[in-house]
């Protein structure tokens, strides 16, 4: 489909979240709250901050929830039964003002979760969630989604994807089918773009300090090094902050809870970073230092996941190098990593 | 509507409170039945994290109960299991977790009336807090 | 998949009544893992535990839960079943749903859901139990009895005569306790030393005792029959081996004015001391607190004049070690000093003593060689006082308890008294007369009858001085609180029997449980007389509560025939409920992080530390490891544990956990969500 | 600085520790702990006002223990971790250098145990002014109150246990939430696994925290663990007089006890 652009007045903004509110979906936007931005749901545009550069959070839970119940048991006669939730019942929802590199991110996420077997809950809630981007405006140190293949204006991921222009109004770029069905919610407010609304000049500058087959291949040349891996992941302390707040970490664990009689099954997070993470019955860990386990997660995201699922496994979004309580800055470990002589 | 039935998880030693029970039963003096025990060989082995247990699996109050000071089966059993409570007891209520719910008392092998008292008061105490909702409506993902 | 049958027990109508026991069995069936449900009318009938051994036969059956009485009650009886027809017996549980339920809840529906939960809630537990295996441990066959006095001698003496050997500790240099002190003895008034100082001798002679006075407990280890005791021998300033006993060193002493403790403070003694004529050892000890030399550097007097050159003036502390399998507390008791009742005048008037001066006075070792004199001039008193209950009985200044033998040797010294005092006037203020025992009553029927003792039921208000005479002011209630005031020459005070100072220390140290008076505990009021809440610690004597002597010596042997028993066997068999560290594959080769925060929380001192080496000795990691024969099984340390490195045998954290869970897990296995 | 650096450098060269555990500068104007083998690489050590972290939760991490003898440069809280972590067998005498840098260039290297424990007995240990507001407010609450801001922090927890990494003093290698026979504390994240998880890491860390704070700098979204740690080491003072990091010997508050403890809230 091609790419349609149209204004949306900055005052039209509001009554776009009251027709989408109006419709019956929920309306996810970054909120401020207290010294960190996150994604909540919101009644009125009031309550959004799109100001904001990066939220501390990814929205990955709409799609891939922390926790999620995936069926739910009991004992009847003896016998087991199961139910399985009811996915029908999902809400229809917009999430308004993400990223671009969050936006793209949704597309590393699905290329997991739809890669072999066919996730019917993350599909449940992709088939329900439309994406309404918002181009950067700026970025911070951590910021490297140029370096990524991306930019601070990529439509990648979003449904529509808008750009404050330096009139205040937004350039909106309808990406997908998705997004023309959300402007058909709302269609006299997106007016027709003017011919010379100039999006490059509203977006960040965002530094390109590698390219993501540069950072694949030499990830890859440089396995064996283990004094490289070890070195850099020395102060790491294995917590699963950056997993968790990463919008492509898809990794998980399946709990059952409950009783003899009745209980349910629940997926949650998990994070490669934790020291327990690979280790096997035997007591024997295939990743027992530190330094394998930072290995992993950089070798996941920027050779296995190119190579098996032909995504890229990291959209630049810098979440967890501003989450980490050590400062483990992912950007500065590519760099290093490709300036290191084999 | 009937009356709200709390349902109270006691956690006892084996050498005082259990036996003191064993003793309210042999001089058959009633009481409420909507306190049950567990066995434990001495207060000192209570750990704190089966209280959160108790309330997350739907009890409504707790008693906790062992050897008075200096008759402890183990002789300090007790001591070091006070501790706890003084120190959990304070946490628990810092994050307004109900500790009027949780009675703690020291029960001999003698004091089968005593025993029977602490079941009563409590089971009327938290009959008139009510159902503890708060640790309800916690939210687990579906798991009930 | 377990394999578990449910026993309910009627107990006849005890839980029947109340109960609905077939109800209980049903909804047991219903358990997951549950194949055998039934109920009866007794279970621990012999045809009820047939039942049981039927089924762990035919059903193959993995763990028993007997729904029934309290487990204190039966448990051994259903484990022994279990054991007979092959089931390991710790696989075997009680549900108490007679004494916790049926006894104590009107019959009806929340009766027999009470008793279904109890059941479900053990059902969860055994699913979980582990078969254990008994602790066996060897016994040292040597046994510590700490105090000579009468009990204490007895007990040795009874189990050297039964072919074991003792270790006798005493911390004054010589044995015989308060009985050497006393005079004569109730109700027979015959001579305390004459029946007591053949015993002495015999503990010094006996093969199979060795004697440590003049000693203490430094510590003690260990468990039943594999104590370890470290033993300080105080330095007596003696080399015990020259001295031949005769008594020059004392003789020429020229530090002479120290009151002497075997009299009461009546007497004196020098600063080399033997502490009584028949005393065991009869060997002296220096009192470095007293003597010259140690105060002022000089002096040195005995040894120039001892002829063996026995003084050893730069004597140590000696630290003996010993292992011993069980001990006998004989620490005896302390006469309460007078000074909580002011107003009777102790301590401030001369003549007014207490019970134990007494007996030194009337005792014809005494320093009046057995006459009655009064301490401040000597002369005979016509007229003495005696008051009972001086601090016993009297929650508000003294004690609540009964010191139990002040009724009878008041008596005694009233009697003694006019036999010495031709004419003597004996005045006894008394609350009641509790002389319960053989020939009690008749030895105080004989005082009032025979002697003329003058009993006035009543209490002393206050004691005063007027114009040289002690005026004994009270009330006889008898004739109606009437004021009574008597003109007194002496007055003797029955004061308070008390623990021994020291008595708390040493309960600690010995891990005993003791009494808010500081009497240590006996194990059970009743059952459990002479043993303490410590295997292998026994009592004897007045150390427990105040006694006579024929009470401590009839306890002493007593405690003589427990350490008899245990150490008639080679090995001793220990319930397996014990804490265990636990291991796992290397390279964590266990979740303890060796932190020993346990250590301390131990009431036996059951955690060691172990050292996990590879195989050409390089430390790989420190962690905790319990002593199984120290372990008694509290499971503290459980709790303390953060990494649940730590469980308790029995009562592991998942069958405690699983109980929890189960407990208010009402949902009917069968009923929908 | 300079102080620091020529000592980190001294000893390196005379091969007296393997490795120094300092601070170093790290993205924009945050400092981040750095370890320095080379005493050429000494003139990176930096200390200054951004260098918070305890570094004495570097101790006891296989990895870094694997380099070899450490010199570590302190903060207050991290010299009372470092004699917590001896009391705990964690760390032995003369097994480690403790460099403690004043704000005025200063150092003070520290030969035993015991000089850290005088040290720490004259120290004060201030409270940030917001937090202490922060507790005030909360103690302030009624029940239900505290139990809704509580629920509010927990509900917000995504179980990334940075606050227990990040704690020097949850050192062990099999945390209780790893433990599944029984499964202790409920794996996922949702309102009850996040109550419990956080009540055991506050009692885990009853009478061993040093409040060095690093949990609550540690978490990403921001729970304010400082409060909890602090009611129990409040608790703790107030009732058995006991501080945790002051002594390098054992002196738990949970494993040690007094007759006379308070049990007016026992009937």
């Amino acid at each position: 489909m091609e790419i349609e652009r149209r204004l949306l007045k900055k005052e039209a903004l509001a009554g776009l979240v009251e027709k989408i509110n109006a419709a019956g979906r929920k309306v996810h936007a970054p909120v401020c709250e207290g010294a960190r931005v996150e994604f909540a749901p919101i009644d009125s545009i009031a309550e959004a901050d799109l100001g904001y550069v990066q939220t501390t959070q990814s929205a990955k839970n709409l799609l891939f929830p922390r926790v999620e119940r995936i069926l739910s048991f009991k004992r009847r006669g003896g016998a087991m039964e199961t139910a399985d939730p009811d996915l029908s019942a999902l809400p229809e929802t917009v999430v308004l003002g993400m990223h671009p590199c969050d936006a793209a991110a949704i597309g590393s996420l699905g290329a997991i979760f739809t890669w072999d077997t066919q996730d019917a809950f993350f599909k449940a809630r992709l088939e329900k969630l439309t994406v309404v981007g918002l181009s950067c405006a700026a970025g911070d140190e951590y910021c490297f989604c140029a370096s990524v293949g991306l930019g601070p204006g990529s439509t990648e991921g979003s449904d529509i994807l808008l750009t404050r222009l330096a009139s205040g109004d937004f350039l909106a770029e309808i990406v997908t089918a998705k997004g023309k069905a959300l402007v058909e919610l709302a269609p006299e407010l997106f007016l027709p773009a003017p011919a010379g609304a100039d999006k490059d000049s509203a977006l960040a500058r965002i530094e390109k300090s590698f390219t993501r087959e540069e950072a694949g291949e030499r990830a890859k040349a440089r396995f064996d090094d283990d004094a490289l891996w070890d070195g850099q992941a020395l102060r790491c302390l294995g917590c699963g902050a950056c997993a968790y707040v990463c919008p492509t970490c898809a990794c998980f664990d399946i709990q059952d809870e409950g009783t003899t009689s009745r209980g349910v099954r629940l997926r949650c997070w998990d994070s490669c970073g934790f020291p327990a993470f690979t280790i096997h019955t035997s007591g024997h860990n295939p990743r027992e230092e530190q330094g394998a386990r930072w290995r992993q997660r950089l070798m996941h995201k920027f050779s296995y996941m190119p190579e098996r699922q032909d995504v890229f496994g990291c959209v630049g979004c810098g979440r967890c190098s501003r989450a980490c309580p050590v400062d483990m800055n992912i950007k500065e470990h590519l760099i290093d990593l490709l300036e290191a002589k084999s | 509507m009937p009356e709200f039935e709390p349902r109270i998880v006691a956690f006892v030693c084996n050498w005082c409170t259990y036996a003191g029970a064993d003793l309210t039963g042999t001089s058959r003096i009633k009481y409420s039945p909507n306190v049950e025990v567990i066995r434990f060989p001495c207060t000192g082995r209570i750990d704190f994290m089966l209280l959160l247990k108790a309330f997350a699996e739907g009890a409504d109050g707790i008693i906790i109960s062992g050897c008075h000071p200096n008759d402890c089966h183990y002789t300090s059993g007790n001591f070091h299991a006070r501790r706890r409570w003084i120190l959990f007891r304070g946490l628990l209520d810092f994050m307004g977790i109900d500790v009027e719910r949780v009675q703690f008392s020291w029960v001999s092998a003698a004091e089968g009336a005593k025993w029977a008292d602490v079941v009563n008061t409590t089971v009327e105490a938290v009959r008139k807090l009510g159902p503890y909702e708060n640790f309800r409506k916690i939210d687990r993902a579906g798991a009930v | 998949m377990s394999r578990i049958g449910v026993f309910i027990c009627h107990c006849g109508e005890n839980i029947g009544a109340t109960v609905d026991c077939e109800k209980v069995a049903a909804a047991a069936a219903k358990i997951p893992g549950v194949v055998h449900s039934v109920d009866y009318k007794y279970m621990c009938s012999d045809p009820g535990q047939n039942m049981i051994k039927e089924a762990i036969r035919e059903k193959n059956l993995t763990g028993v839960v007997v729904g029934a009485c309290s487990p204190r009650m039966h448990e051994p009886t259903f484990r022994r079943a279990c054991e007979e027809a092959g089931l390991n017996p710790f696989l075997c549980e009680m549900a108490n749903i007679r004494e916790h339920c049926s006894w104590v809840h009107e019959k009806g529906d929340p009766t027999t859901e009470k008793a279904i939960d109890l059941v479900r809630v053990i059902v969860e537990k055994v699913r979980r139990n582990k078969p254990l295996v008994p602790i066996k441990v060897p016994v040292t066959k040597t046994a510590l009895v700490l105090g000579g006095g009468i009990a204490g001698i007895q007990a040795a003496l009874d189990i050297a005569n039964a072919g074991h050997k003792v270790i006798m500790v005493e911390r004054s240099p010589s044995i015989g306790g308060h009985m050497s002190q006393l005079s004569e003895t109730f109700p027979t008034l015959d001579c305390s030393q004459c029946i007591l100082t053949p015993r002495m001798v015999e503990v010094a002679r006996h093969a199979n005792i060795t004697l440590h006075t003049y000693s203490e407990i430094e510590s003690i280890e260990g468990f039943i029959g594999n104590f370890k005791v470290k033993i300080r021998k105080k330095a007596r300033s003696i080399d015990m081996k020259a001295c031949t006993g005769c008594g020059l060193c004392s003789q020429k002493c020229p530090t002479r004015k120290i009151p002497s403790e075997f009299d009461a403070g009546l007497g004196t003694r020098p600063a080399i001391y033997v502490p009584f004529p028949q005393a065991v050892p009869n060997k002296p000890v220096i009192d470095r607190l007293n003597c010259t030399y140690y105060l002022k550097g000089k002096c040195r007097l005995c040894e120039k004049v001892c002829p063996t050159q026995a003084i050893r003036f730069d004597q140590e502390d000696e630290i003996v070690e010993a292992d011993i399998g069980a001990v006998v507390l004989a620490t005896g008791f302390e006469i309460k000093h007078g000074d909580f009742f002011p107003e009777y005048g102790f301590g401030k008037f001369k003549d007014v003593i207490d019970g134990m001066q007494f007996e030194r006075l009337a005792s014809a070792s005494g320093p009046t060689l057995g006459e009655i004199r009064r301490p401040s001039d000597g002369k005979k008193p016509e007229t003495v006082v005696f008051i009972a209950c001086a601090g016993s009985r009297d929650p508000a200044k003294g004690i609540e308890y009964c010191s139990k033998i002040c009724c009878m040797y008041t008596a005694k010294h009233a009697m003694l008294y006019r036999h010495k005092v031709h004419g003597g006037n004996a005045y006894i203020f008394y609350m009641d007369i509790r002389a319960g025992g053989k020939m009690y009553e008749e030895f105080v029927r004989r005082a009032i009858e025979e002697d003329g003792v003058k009993y006035v039921r009543g209490r002393v208000s206050r004691v005063y001085e007027r114009e040289g005479k002690l005026i004994v002011q009270g009330a006889d209630t008898l004739l109606g609180a009437q004021p009574v005031e008597i003109e007194a020459d002496m007055v003797v005070l029955a004061t308070a029997a008390v623990a021994n100072d020291g008595a708390e220390e040493l309960a600690q140290k010995m891990h005993v449980s003791y009494d808010a008076h500081k009497f240590f505990a006996e194990a059970h009021p009743k059952l459990k007389p002479v043993e303490t809440n410590t295997a292998g610690i026994f009592l004897a004597g007045a150390c427990q509560a105040p006694k006579d002597i024929p009470e401590s010596v009839a306890q002493a042997s007593g405690a003589a025939s427990k350490v008899g028993a245990l150490f008639s066997q080679d090995e001793l068999t220990r319930e397996p409920v014990i804490a265990v560290v636990n291991r796992s594959a290397p390279p964590l080769y266990s979740t303890c992080v060796g932190c020993f925060l346990c250590q301390a929380a131990c009431p036996y001192q059951a955690i060691e530390r172990e050292e996990i080496r590879t195989r050409d000795g390089k430390l790989i990691k420190t962690v905790a490891k319990v002593n199984p024969g120290l372990c008694q099984g509290c499971g503290t340390c459980v709790a303390v544990c953060r990494t649940k490195a730590i469980d308790l045998q029995g009562f592991s954290n998942e069958q405690v956990f699983a109980e929890v869970m189960a407990l208010l897990d009402r949902s009917e296995p069968d009923a929908g969500i | 600085m300079d102080e620091l650096r020529k000592k980190a450098r001294a000893l390196l060269e005379a091969g007296e520790v393997r490795v120094v555990i300092g601070y170093g500068g790290g993205t924009g104007d945050r400092a981040r702990a750095i370890f320095v083998r080379e005493p050429e690489r000494a003139d990176e050590l930096i200390f200054d006002g951004r260098c918070r972290q305890n570094l004495a939760i570097y101790l006891t991490r296989r990895e870094v223990k694997e380099l070899g003898k450490p010199a570590i440069v302190a903060t207050l809280p991290a010299l009372k971790t470092v004699l917590q972590l001896a009391g705990e067998f964690q760390i032995a005498e003369g097994g480690l250098v403790v460099l403690a840098p004043g704000a005025d260039g200063s150092l003070i290297e520290f030969k035993t145990f015991a000089d850290i424990e005088k040290y720490l007995a004259g120290a004060a240990s201030p409270i940030d002014p917001a937090e202490q507001a922060e507790m005030d407010r909360v103690r302030a609450m009624s029940p239900d109150e505290r139990w809704k801001y509580w629920l509010g922090q927990i509900s917000r927890c995504i179980k990334c246990y940075a606050c227990r990494q990040a704690c020097p003093m949850c050192y062990c290698p099999r945390c209780t939430v790893e433990c599944n026979q029984p499964q202790w504390i409920p794996v996922p994240s949702h309102e009850l696994g996040n109550l419990e998880w956080n009540v055991m890491r506050a009692m885990h860390l009853a009478g061993r925290c040093v409040d060095c704070g690093d949990c609550s700098r540690a978490c990403p979204v921001g729970i304010p663990l400082y409060l909890l740690n602090r009611v129990l080491i409040g608790d703790i003072e107030s009732n058995f007089h006991q501080r945790a990091g002051m002594k390098a010997e054992v002196d738990y508050a949970l494993s040690t006890f007094h007759p006379d403890d308070r049990e007016n809230f026992i009937r």
